[in-house]
């Protein structure tokens, strides 16, 4: 789960994180009042999960209300990279002198959490990593211990913070590494951290994202989760507790496992169609979960067929195709052609019994995939 | 004739009592796996399809002279019943439980540093030596024995290579599913060392998938270490960057590490050839064999 | 720092752990109107640190307010194991089927907290240590990691607590480690944990002690400090920051170092007398800790003599020797005789500018002890 | 010559601004003690004494080429300076800090047994070599250069067994305080083994004290494995049970172990002689040589 900058900033700033003032705001009327209230400059930011949202022109500087007015105007409702803008932060203008950049994320391979310091803030600090790899301080961190203050020291110092801005640094450094670990955080980072001309440190910018898995410990967070919804169907599939990613092709695919998942959207790829998007319905394929992974993909407007590639593994095969029935037998007319393909126990008697009238079956996973991407083309044609 | 685990394994099940663990359990049994113990806190003294249920594991694990547990442990729990397992001597914990926050994890793996005891998964469907024993949730009839090891990070993706081979007549020694998560005990380069070591094993199907530097590192280790000849096949050519497919590991970096077509070069590099379909998976094994 | 009994209950009790009501009493008025209150039966409890009150009639129990009235007429101002009682608990009297024993201590030996468990509690958990160690269920802690959930469920099953109280009794074994982490304890524990007629199970007595070192960083605690004086000499060695232990003897003892101050104590003893107490005045001596360390010792109504004992390691001992005489010369008349015995650097120098109207000077620790050993005896003819 | 530490010895002061560690700083190197760099956070740049001081161990280590570190960092931070320290490839570190609270300690120890590094103290007077080098806060001028190794939870009880020593002309080879808190790094069993070890030390005094179980521990060690005569000490014999007699550590439990007279017996038995007086110590020394 991805907080929004807005969300963040309010968790960052209860631990004690300087944040500058800000507002959220979700109409041009409510953000050129909210810059007022704050005082001008100001920065209008829109609130979408998309990297790079200054350059793509989703974050403005505002010196006045006709600016603040036209730069709201210009942001809300934008389409910034698939995602439409609803909502902008309000805050005030940063006057800064130096930017860096201070995170904390889990470094997979070492199994564990990286605190990473770079005086190169400001910028996509996964370039930085690419071409400059020196310029970031890493700190490895043993998660039985937590960070230690040295820790958090050596990676500013490290970095080449001014001795001067040191503390300040290292002080929120610990505290994002403490919020990491109590909030379960999966990434955790200012970028820029901004040394003001005053030598406040503050930090301008807050990516927090929390691990789906430790939701469950984490109810506020969870509660925070409706509004960090960026669309409907992500919101659907939260809803229906399916893992779902959209993607900008036009053939549905419904599956289970992740990785025979992928692999169907894979040869989709392979067999020159265009995955719609990734659906793993899980173990089991009861009706109603067969119901709503179909809803699901029906919703998405840009699907012109859908491939249903279920492997059976302790599931018995003639299960799932009853499911798929009662699932398909609900809807009047089935709105785009579905081709269902059983593998593993009981996959012939599953076959079987699937009602032809409402799909179609294949036998091996390359047919059946071959034959959703035909379907979809006819649909373009 | 396989690694790790055989028809001498003696299993613990932890959280026996349980659906999954229950149904599972029985499954394991029917497939003939040396089931010894339950252990679920609080219903010590129950059975369980004939099996004696203990309150720890530590008991379970004296009292029938277990060397091996599998986990089906619900995830908030999930992190204390490894580092209960971690605490005896078994030889092999198998944890099937997906959806253990990675910072649990964290805290398992670093005690996985301090003992002797081996870790699959979480997040996996566990392990099998076709017709001796299986842990975990793998559906036994399409396994074969036979010569070809099988490791691989993700569950049906491997009931679908494994049906490619056995409906070719192609069995396994052991197939291994190392699990989907960030964090995992074995990995592997841990499964290519085991299969390189078996004599029995004559060629390897390495399953991989986007998301951290595992394949990567297989890749090196198998050019510089594996005469058993290895094929791939890399899940998620697809995925874009940033978005988590399903596994909690099957991510593309923001920076594009982790990337399918990263592995596959890897791969390609170390001389193992990887198939753009299981079926193609299927003809290079066929073709070391 | 020891807690006394009610304090440990008002940590244990915010804390969730279930404790009887109760409430404090410093009279017997208020001790009988507590057990109106509170109803019958109650205990009441003396609150002094002494091992064993129950058995020394420090612990009464009463059915009526006759009854209530005559035992803190009994205990208040008793005198237990040489401590004055100046409070008692009056405490719901609690209908027990089965006494456990559940705490937390530091093992040295492995440097990890151990938790311990057992179904003979209610007696003195160090005799059964003794004399039947396996009754006692003992899981060491990584302190890296802290007690894992599945280790106090461990400790209850192996103590051989019923199946029927294990979740209650591990619930406040891991209530107590927590606090023992949390709170720097270096010894916490619950004697008896009473499993009653109905099933409940609830803390019957409560010890904590906190780790002085650490009472920086526990602020609460540390407030609690002056309550958990025992007496005037105690609460004075708080103020004045010595490492005070008072015992039996008449000999008063003063010295630098722990190891040397507790030689200086094993001398007097070995040469015929009987150490009054440990006192160590730490590194230096300025005048003023030396004035301070002398009146400690002098209020002391059993000494009869003293013995000064320090050796200058970085300290010159011309600057003890002037920080002696300073201390002395504040008194008109010096009230027990003072054996000083300077020794390391610059002893010799110091040696001489002794003010020997005011102490006897001695070269050797040996002479020195004996000199004050002999000086005691003296008054006690 | 020697044990752990001597001329060639490259030492960092952590703490080197403070009042402590600048004024023992000055003493060490007066002594002829190599110190290259102190460490104080936010304090680089600066010099003390000469010696640069550098923001972290790491720098310092790295820049000066350094292989052991002395601590004067007050207790609250003490913790940290000792991870920090055992972070680095340094072979020694002495933590002369009194009152470090024993739950840090318990943390440092856990990471000890991970590191490489020693650790002598915490709550210690340091360690000597006599006309070599000291890391510590020992007043070399009462240390004589000799064959006799001396190992002491004590500071000051160490001063006078070692002017008994130094009066009647016997030198030592090495002196260690190994401190007086109940949770140390170097322990008796340690430092007798590098004492045996070490074939210019000619007989050890080991000086302990009531609480835990280290002398008798020790014992055990002499009397299976050592060849060099040692004579004990022990001081705490009066001592009432459950009072902490100054020193963290020095406390006999409510059930009467941890007494004088256990560790007493204890060395007795090991065949070590036990003075009662420091002068006895130096008596039973004497004999030896």
């Amino acid at each position: 789960m991805k907080l929004h900058e807005y969300q963040a900033k309010e968790v960052f700033a209860e631990a004690g994180i300087p944040v500058p003032d800000s507002q959220l705001a979700e109409s041009v009327d409510e953000a050129v009042a909210a810059a007022e209230e704050i005082g001008y400059p100001v920065a209008v930011k829109a609130q979408v999960h998309v990297g790079g949202r200054g350059k793509a022109g989703g974050i403005k500087l505002a010196e006045n209300e006709e600016e603040a007015r036209e730069a709201a105007e210009a942001i809300l409702g934008m389409d910034l990279k698939g995602y439409t803008v609803e909502s902008v932060l309000v805050e005030a203008g940063v006057d800064f002198v130096n930017e860096l950049y201070v995170g904390v994320t889990m470094d997979r391979g070492e199994g564990k959490p990286v605190a990473m310091v770079s005086t190169q803030g400001g910028v996509n600090i996964e370039e930085v990593a690419e071409e400059n790899p020196e310029a970031i301080a890493r700190e490895h961190v043993d998660p039985a211990f937590g960070m230690h203050p040295y820790q958090a020291r050596k990676a500013v110092y490290d970095a080449g913070v001014d001795r001067e801005h040191s503390r300040d640094v290292a002080s929120i450094l610990t505290t994002l590494y403490d919020l990491y670990e109590e909030r379960d955080a999966s990434d955790i980072e200012v970028n820029p951290v901004m040394i003001t001309s005053d030598g406040d440190v503050i930090a301008a910018d807050a990516v927090m994202n929390i691990d789906d898995d430790a939701l469950f410990r984490q109810p506020d967070l969870e509660e925070m989760q409706e509004a960090a919804y960026e669309n409907d169907l992500e919101r659907k599939a939260g809803e229906y507790g399916f893992d779902y990613v959209r993607l900008e092709g036009n053939v549905g695919i419904i599956g289970n496992g992740a990785g025979l998942v992928m692999t169907t959207l894979d040869l989709v790829d392979y067999y020159g169609g265009q995955p719609a998007n990734f659906l793993d319905i899980g173990g089991g394929a009861k009706a109603e979960r067969v119901t709503n992974a179909l809803d699901m993909v029906f919703s998405d407007e840009n699907v012109d067929s859908v491939v249903f590639n279920i492997f059976g593994g302790i599931t018995r095969g003639d299960e799932v195709a009853k499911g798929i029935n009662e699932a398909l037998e609900q809807f009047d007319e089935i709105p785009k052609p579905v081709t269902v393909r059983l593998a593993g126990t009981n996959a012939e008697e599953g076959m079987e019994i699937l009602n032809t009238d409402l799909v179609k079956v294949e036998k091996t996973l390359e047919d059946a995939v071959q034959r959703a991407v035909s379907d979809a083309e006819e649909v373009n044609q | 004739m396989s690694i790790l685990v055989d028809d001498d394994t003696r299993v613990v099940v932890q959280g026996i009592t349980g659906g999954e663990g229950k149904f599972h359990a029985g499954q394991m049994i029917e497939y003939g796996t040396n089931v010894v113990a339950g252990a679920v806190p609080g219903k010590g003294g129950q059975e369980v399809h004939g099996v004696p249920v203990y309150d720890t594991v530590h008991q379970a694990v004296e009292a029938e002279d277990a060397d091996a547990s599998v986990v089906f442990v619900p995830p908030a729990f999930a992190g204390d019943a490894l580092f209960e397992a971690l605490d005896t001597d078994l030889d092999l914990v198998v944890a099937i439980t997906e959806g253990i926050p990675t910072q649990d994890m964290a805290k398992v793996y670093k005690r996985l540093s301090e003992v002797d005891t081996r870790l699959i998964g979480p997040n996996c469907p566990g392990i099998i030596t076709p017709g001796e024993a299986k842990l975990g949730i793998l559906p036994g009839n399409i396994f074969e024995s036979g010569n070809v090891g099988l490791v691989s990070r993700s569950g049906t993706l491997t009931y679908q290579v494994v049906s490619n081979l056995t409906d070719r007549g192609i069995g396994q020694t052991t197939a291994i599913g190392i699990g989907g998560d960030p964090i995992i005990g074995t990995d592997f380069v841990d499964a290519l060392e085991l299969f390189e070591e078996d004599e029995d094993t004559d060629a390897v199907v390495m399953c991989g998938e986007i998301g951290g530097e595992d394949e990567e590192e297989a890749a090196a280790y198998i050019a510089e270490h594996m005469d058993t000849p290895v094929a791939g096949f890399i899940a998620g050519r697809t995925a874009p960057p940033g978005k988590r497919m399903g596994h909690a590991g099957a991510i593309v970096s923001g920076s594009g590490t982790g990337t399918a077509q990263s592995k596959i070069d890897a791969l390609n590099d170390a001389g193992v050839p990887v198939g753009d379909t299981p079926e193609e998976v299927a003809d290079h094994i066929e073709d070391f064999l």
